[in-house]
C-alpha cells in the first residue's frame, strides 16, 4: 500500500478533501480533513495499510468565525471606499470636461448584510499517523461544533487511542462516542473544567 | 545460696554471647557498608569517630529513640512477637558453637541438630511479624519467606547428614578434633570421603545465603519490589531487633560452615590453633558474604525454587550417595 | 542433560567472573570527591544566578534601564526601577530585584541585554530556611562586592 | 510467557504500587489487581506531576518556552531543546551555520549517552544490583562536567537558540569528548562482563515482559520499545533532520520482543552513539555558531507544524499551530514514554510482581515527560 493508493482511497471518503504536502515545509505529507462520521472508515483504511498512532491533538478555534467576517467586512468596506474613491475621480473629470454630470450610478450599497449571527466555532482533532518502514506522516483532521462536540472513538482500532482520547477530552472536553472510560487522565478525578480551551480563565 | 559453678558459668556464656551479637550486629553493619563503599569506589561512613567506628553507635543509639508505633487495626500481640521470635533462637544457636578448645558454653552431643532445630525457627518470626503488621508489601514478602526457607532447608539437611556421615558424630567439639592438623586435613578437602566435598561446601554456602535472606535471594526484602518485605512497618528498635537477629543468623551459618568444613579452630598450618582462627575464617566467609551481595542482582521468585528443587537438591543427593558407596568400599 | 550442565558451568563461571570484577574495584581506588572538605572548581561557563558586571570605567554597573531583561523572562522574576538623573544621558538603576525561587537559568536576559550588564555568578551552594531569601537585590550584590 | 495468568479467584486484593515507590522513577502510580502474586490487571495512573507544558506553550512567546523544553524529559534535554528549535526554524524558515548543526548532534549524543547510563543504573538496581549504579554514574559524571564546561547547566539545559547555538565550543571540550569516548569505550566490555552475561540477570529478563511488533504498532510504541520488538524505526535515519544523514552508525533492532532485547538495543545504542561523537568532532567546520540574521521576533507564518526528534526513550514530536503572531497558538507535545506505557497494562497482565518491575525497567520511563 504505497501513498498513492492510499491517497485515492482516502480521497474516495465521502466529502474528504485531501492534500498533498511538502513534508520538509510542514513536517507532514498528507493532510486529510474529513467530517466526523468518515474517521473511523478513514482511521480502518490506515490501520489495514500498517500505519501507527503517534497522537491526537485538539485544537480550539475560538473566534475563527468571528474573525473571518471580521475580514470578510474589512474586505467589503475596503471595496467600497476603492468605489467612492473611483467614483469621486469620475465626478472630477467630468467637471474639469465640463459636461453634465454623468447620472451617477446610484454607488452600489450592497445592501449591508446584517452582519451574519456568528456560526459556533468549532473544536478540531487532529490524528497523526506514520509508518515504521518508511517516513509518510498522514494527518486526519476532523471538525466539531464547540457546544456540543462529539467525534466518534477509534479505541477498538488503536488502543492507544485510549489515553490520546482521554487526555483530549481532559484539555477540550470533545466526547469521544463509544469510548466507554472518559474519566480524567491527567487532571484531578473530579475535574470538570477544560483548560486548553480558549474561553477558559483559571 | 550457693550458686552452682556451673550455673554461673553458663550464666557469663549467656551474657557474653549476647554481647558478642550486639556489638557484631552493630559492626556487621559498618563492615558492610565500608565493603560496599570500596566496592562502588566510594568511601563509605568515615565522619563519625575514625574511619566512621563510631557510627554503628549512632545508628543504635538513632533506632532507640525512635517511637514504637503499632499501626491501627493491626495484631499488637504478633507484630510485638515478630522480632522477639527471630532474635530468641538466634541466641540459642550459640549455645553449642565451639570458639575454641576450651570455649564452648554446653557442649552437647547433639549440638549439631539443636542448632538446626533452632535455625529454623525465625521462619515463624518474620512470617509473625510481616502478618501482624497488615501491609500488603510485608503479607507478599511472608509469602515468599517460607517457601523460601522451605526450599532452602531441604538441601541444606542433605550437606548436613553427608556430613555427620563422614565425621560420624554431632558433638561439634569431636566434628572440629577430627580434623585437626594442616587445611589437607579439613573436610572441605576430604577426598577420600567423597570427590564432591568442595561442592557440598558451595551447596551449603549458597542454602546459608537464602537461609537468612541475603544477596541473590533477598526476596523477602526487596527494596524495589516491596519497599521493605517483612519489617516495612517496624519503626525504631523493631527494626533494629531484626536486623540484630539477621546478622547473628548470618554469624552461626558461617560459623557452621567454618566448623563443618573449615576444621573450626585450627590453623591452616597445624601450627597455633585457637580462637583466632576460627573468627579470621568466620569473617572471611562473613566478607564473602558481603561481597557476593554487592555484585549480584536479586534472582526471582521461581527460578530461585528452580534452583533448590532442580540443581541444589540432585547435586545434594548425589553426593549423598556418593559419599556413602565410598565410605562402604574404603 | 547436556545442556543442563552446560548451563550449571556457564552459570557459574558468569558469577565468579562478576565477583573478580567487583573485587578488582574493591581494591581500585576512590573516585568519589568528600563533598565538606574538598570542593569541585567551577567552570567559567557554569550557570549560577545573574549577576550585574561591575564597570571598572564607571565604578557602577552597566545597566541602562531598558526593562528589556524584564520583559523577556519568561517566568517574570526580574523587577526593576531606574529614575532619570539631569546631567547623565541615561536612566540610572535604583532598584533591580531577581526572584530566584522561579529563575530557570535560561540566559534569556544575559543574551538579550543591549550594554551586557548581567552574567551568571559562580556560587552553588545557596541555602535558606524562608523563600524570601533568594529574593536577591542584585545592585546591593553590586555595592557589597565592590568593598 | 513463563508466567501463566491463574484465572482471577475470588480474593484478589489492589496494591497501589507508587506514587511513592523506589521502582517507578517519579510519580506514576499503578493500580495493580493482584491475585496472590499474580498481576490480574494492571492500569498506570497518571497527573501527579502535570505541569500543563500545553498551556504555557500557549502564553509565552516562541523564545520564552525555550525552557520548559529541557523540563519535559530532563534526563534527554538537549534532544527537546534541538526538537523545539528545529521546529522553530522550519516554520520560521531560518538558516543553521554549519558549526552550530555539528555542536547540536555532538552535544545531543553524549547527552544521550548520559540518559543510557543513567537509564542502566537504575535498571540494574532495579533488579537489585547495587554496583552497577554506581559505575554508571561515574562515567555519566564525566558527560555532565563535559556538557557543563559548554551550556553551563548539568541537567535541564537551555542552550540551544533559533539558527544555531548559545556559545562556541572549545577545543579542550572537543578533546575532552575523544577522551571520553575512549574512556567508555574501555568500559564497556566490563559491563557486558558483570551485568549482562550474569546468569542471574540474563533468567531475570528473557522471555518477559511480551512486546511484540503489533502490539507496537497498535500502542504507537517508538524508541527501544520497538526495536526490542524488531522494528526497525529511528527517526534519525527514517525521518532525518539536522546532519545525521552525513553519520554512518548502524540502528540496533533486536527480534526478541522481551526485556532482555530492550535492555541489548540500548546497550549497543551506546556504541553507535559513540561512533556518531567520534565522526561529528572529527569532521567539525570552523565557522560562525550563530545564524547571521536570525530574526530577534520569532513570527512563524500562520499554520501548523510538525517536527519530530530521536530522543532516548523514542520519537519526541511538536505538533505548533501558529496564527503568525509570536506566541504559538497551540503547542501538541507527543512524547514516546506515553505511547510506551501504555503496552505496559497490556503487557503486564499474568506476571509476578517482580517480572513487572523488570518490564516497568526496560520501558525506561521517565514519568515527566508521560504527565507533561
Amino acid at each position: 500500500m504505497d501513498a498513492d493508493t492510499l491517497k485515492q482511497k482516502l480521497a474516495a471518503l465521502p466529502s474528504a478533501a485531501v492534500q498533498e504536502l511538502d513534508h520538509a515545509r510542514r513536517g507532514f505529507s498528507l493532510d486529510v480533513s474529513l467530517p466526523p462520521a468518515q474517521l473511523v472508515a478513514a482511521v480502518t483504511i490506515l490501520d489495514e495499510a500498517g500505519y501507527f498512532i503517534e497522537t491526537i491533538t485538539g485544537v480550539d478555534w475560538l473566534g475563527e468565525n468571528a474573525a473571518r467576517i471580521k475580514e470578510a467586512q474589512a474586505a467589503a468596506a475596503a471595496k467600497k471606499a476603492a468605489a467612492a474613491k473611483k467614483a469621486a475621480e469620475a465626478r472630477k473629470a467630468a467637471e474639469e470636461a465640463g459636461e453634465p454630470l454623468p447620472e451617477e450610478a446610484a454607488p452600489e450599497v450592497e445592501e449591508e448584510a446584517p452582519a451574519p449571527e456568528p456560526a459556533v466555532d468549532d473544536l478540531e482533532a487532529i490524528y497523526d499517523f506514520n509508518r515504521y518502514d518508511r517516513c509518510h506522516r498522514v494527518t486526519l483532521r476532523t471538525r466539531a461544533p464547540r457546544d456540543k462536540p462529539s467525534v466518534p472513538s477509534i479505541v477498538h482500532i488503536y488502543q492507544a487511542a485510549h489515553w490520546h482520547e482521554r487526555e483530549t477530552h481532559d484539555f477540550f472536553g470533545i466526547k469521544f462516542e463509544g469510548h466507554g472510560y472518559l474519566v480524567p487522565l491527567l487532571l484531578p478525578e473530579d475535574a470538570d473544567y477544560h483548560p486548553l480551551r480558549k474561553d477558559y480563565s483559571a | 545460696m550457693t550458686i552452682d559453678s556451673e550455673l554461673l558459668r553458663l550464666l557469663l556464656y549467656v551474657v557474653g554471647f549476647i554481647a558478642f551479637i550486639a556489638t557484631n550486629a552493630a559492626y556487621l553493619v559498618w563492615l558492610e557498608r565500608k565493603e560496599a563503599g570500596h566496592i562502588q569506589c566510594r568511601i563509605g561512613p568515615k565522619e563519625v569517630g575514625p574511619f566512621g567506628l563510631l557510627q554503628p553507635v549512632a545508628d543504635g543509639l538513632k533506632l532507640m529513640t525512635k517511637q514504637l508505633i503499632i499501626p491501627k487495626g493491626a495484631d499488637s500481640f504478633l507484630f510485638r512477637l515478630g522480632p522477639v521470635l527471630v532474635m530468641t533462637p538466634a541466641v540459642m544457636c550459640f549455645v553449642t558453637i565451639p570458639y575454641s578448645d576450651t570455649i564452648v558454653a554446653r557442649n552437647l552431643d547433639v549440638g549439631l541438630l539443636a542448632i538446626f532445630a533452632f535455625a529454623s525457627v525465625n521462619v515463624l518470626g518474620l512470617l509473625l511479624g510481616a502478618w501482624g503488621s497488615r501491609n500488603k508489601y510485608a503479607v507478599i514478602s511472608a509469602a515468599r519467606v517460607v517457601s523460601q526457607n522451605v526450599a532452602y532447608e531441604i538441601p541444606m539437611l542433605i550437606v548436613i547428614v553427608t556430613m555427620v556421615m563422614v565425621t560420624g558424630t554431632m558433638n561439634l567439639h569431636e566434628v572440629v578434633t577430627s580434623q585437626n592438623g594442616g587445611f589437607w586435613h579439613w573436610n572441605i578437602f576430604r577426598f577420600s570421603a567423597s570427590p564432591l566435598m568442595p561442592v557440598a561446601f558451595l551447596i551449603y554456602f549458597v542454602c546459608m545465603l537464602a537461609e537468612t535472606n541475603r544477596a541473590p535471594f533477598d526476596m523477602a526484602e526487596a527494596e524495589s519490589e516491596l519497599v521493605a518485605g517483612a519489617f516495612t512497618e517496624y519503626p525504631g528498635m523493631g527494626f533494629g531487633v531484626f536486623f540484630m537477629g539477621e546478622y547473628a543468623n548470618i554469624v552461626v551459618g558461617t560459623s557452621m560452615a567454618t566448623i563443618l568444613f573449615l576444621g573450626g579452630w585450627n590453623c591452616p598450618f597445624g601450627l597455633w590453633p585457637g580462637l583466632h582462627w576460627f573468627l579470621i575464617k568466620m569473617y572471611a566467609l562473613i566478607f564473602t558474604v558481603i561481597w557476593i551481595r554487592w555484585t549480584f542482582p536479586r534472582t526471582t521468585f521461581y527460578s530461585l525454587l528452580n534452583l533448590s528443587w532442580k540443581v541444589l537438591i540432585p547435586v545434594a543427593f548425589a553426593n549423598l550417595i556418593l559419599t556413602s558407596a565410598l565410605l562402604k568400599v574404603l | 542433560m547436556k545442556a543442563y550442565i552446560r548451563d550449571i558451568v556457564n552459570g557459574t563461571w558468569s558469577l565468579l567472573v562478576g565477583m573478580a570484577i567487583t573485587i578488582r574495584y574493591f581494591f581500585g581506588p576512590v573516585v568519589t570527591l568528600q563533598y565538606p572538605h574538598q570542593t569541585v572548581p567551577m567552570k567559567p561557563r557554569f550557570r549560577g544566578h545573574i549577576d550585574l558586571v561591575l564597570d571598572e570605567r564607571k565604578g557602577t554597573n552597566k545597566c541602562i534601564v531598558c526593562n528589556a531583561c524584564m520583559k523577556t523572562c519568561p517566568s517574570g522574576c526580574i523587577t526593576l526601577e531606574g529614575e532619570k538623573r539631569e546631567g547623565v544621558k541615561q536612566k540610572v538603576l535604583t532598584y533591580y530585584q531577581l526572584d530566584f525561587t522561579k529563575c530557570s537559568l535560561c540566559g534569556l536576559c544575559v543574551e538579550v541585554c543591549p550594554t551586557a550588564a548581567l552574567d551568571f555568578s559562580k556560587d552553588y551552594n545557596l541555602v535558606g530556611s524562608q523563600e524570601s531569601e533568594f529574593v536577591f537585590d542584585l545592585l546591593k550584590r553590586l555595592e557589597e562586592r565592590k568593598q | 510467557m513463563t508466567a501463566i495468568a491463574q484465572s482471577a479467584s475470588s480474593e484478589t486484593f489492589v496494591l497501589n504500587l507508587g506514587p511513592q515507590h523506589p521502582a517507578t522513577h517519579g510519580v506514576l502510580r499503578v493500580k495493580l489487581v493482584m491475585d496472590g502474586e499474580y498481576i490480574v490487571e494492571a492500569e498506570p495512573v497518571l497527573g501527579y506531576i502535570h505541569r500543563m507544558h500545553e498551556k504555557m506553550g500557549e502564553n509565552r512567546t516562541w523564545a520564552q518556552f525555550l525552557p520548559n523544553t529541557g523540563r519535559m524529559d530532563y534526563l534527554h534535554a538537549l534532544a527537546y531543546n534541538h526538537n523545539y528549535v528545529c521546529l522553530v526554524e522550519r516554520a520560521a524558515s531560518i538558516e543553521v551555520p554549519e558549526r552550530a548543526e555539528y555542536i547540536r548532534v555532538i552535544t545531543n549524543e553524549l547527552n544521550r549517552i548520559s540518559s543510557h547510563l543513567l537509564w542502566f543504573g537504575a535498571f540494574v538496581l532495579d533488579l537489585g544490583g547495587f554496583s552497577p549504579l554506581l559505575y554508571a554514574f561515574d562515567d555519566r559524571e564525566q558527560i555532565l562536567d563535559l556538557l557543563e564546561s559548554v551550556t553551563g547547566s548539568r541537567l535541564t539545559y537551555c542552550y540551544f537558540r533559533f539558527g544555531g547555538v548559545y556559545n562556541d565550543v572549545d577545543q579542550d571540550f572537543l578533546d575532552g569528548c575523544k577522551a571520553f569516548v575512549a574512556r567508555l569505550r574501555e568500559r564497556m566490555p566490563m559491563y557486558h562482563n558483570l551485568v549482562t552475561k550474569n546468569i542471574i540477570l540474563m533468567k531475570r529478563l528473557q522471555d518477559i515482559g511480551f512486546i511484540d511488533a503489533e502490539m507496537c504498532r497498535k500502542y504507537g510504541a517508538t524508541g527501544p520499545v520497538a526495536r526490542g520488538a524488531g522494528i526497525d524505526f529511528d527517526v534519525r535515519r527514517h525521518e532525518p533532520y539536522s546532519v545525521y544523514p552525513r553519520f554512518d552508525f548502524d540502528i540496533p533492532v533486536y527480534p526478541g520482543c522481551d526485556s532482555m532485547a530492550r535492555y541489548m538495543v540500548r546497550m549497543d545504542e551506546m556504541e553507535q552513539s559513540m561512533r556518531i561523537i567520534e565522526q561529528a568532532v572529527g569532521a567539525i567546520p570552523e565557522g560562525p555558531v550563530m545564524a547571521a540574521k536570525a530574526p530577534k521576533i520569532i513570527k512563524p507564518p500562520k499554520g501548523d507544524y510538525y517536527h519530530a526528534v530521536e530522543t532516548a526513550r523514542g520519537s519526541f514530536g511538536i505538533r505548533a499551530v501558529s496564527d503568525g503572531t509570536n506566541t504559538p497558538y497551540r503547542m501538541k507535545l507527543r512524547t514516546p514514554s506515553f505511547s510506551n506505557l501504555v503496552t505496559f497494562g497490556e503487557a503486564a497482565k499474568g506476571m509476578l510482581l517482580p517480572d513487572a518491575l523488570a518490564l516497568m525497567g526496560s520501558l525506561d520511563l521517565v514519568i515527566p515527560e508521560i504527565d507533561r
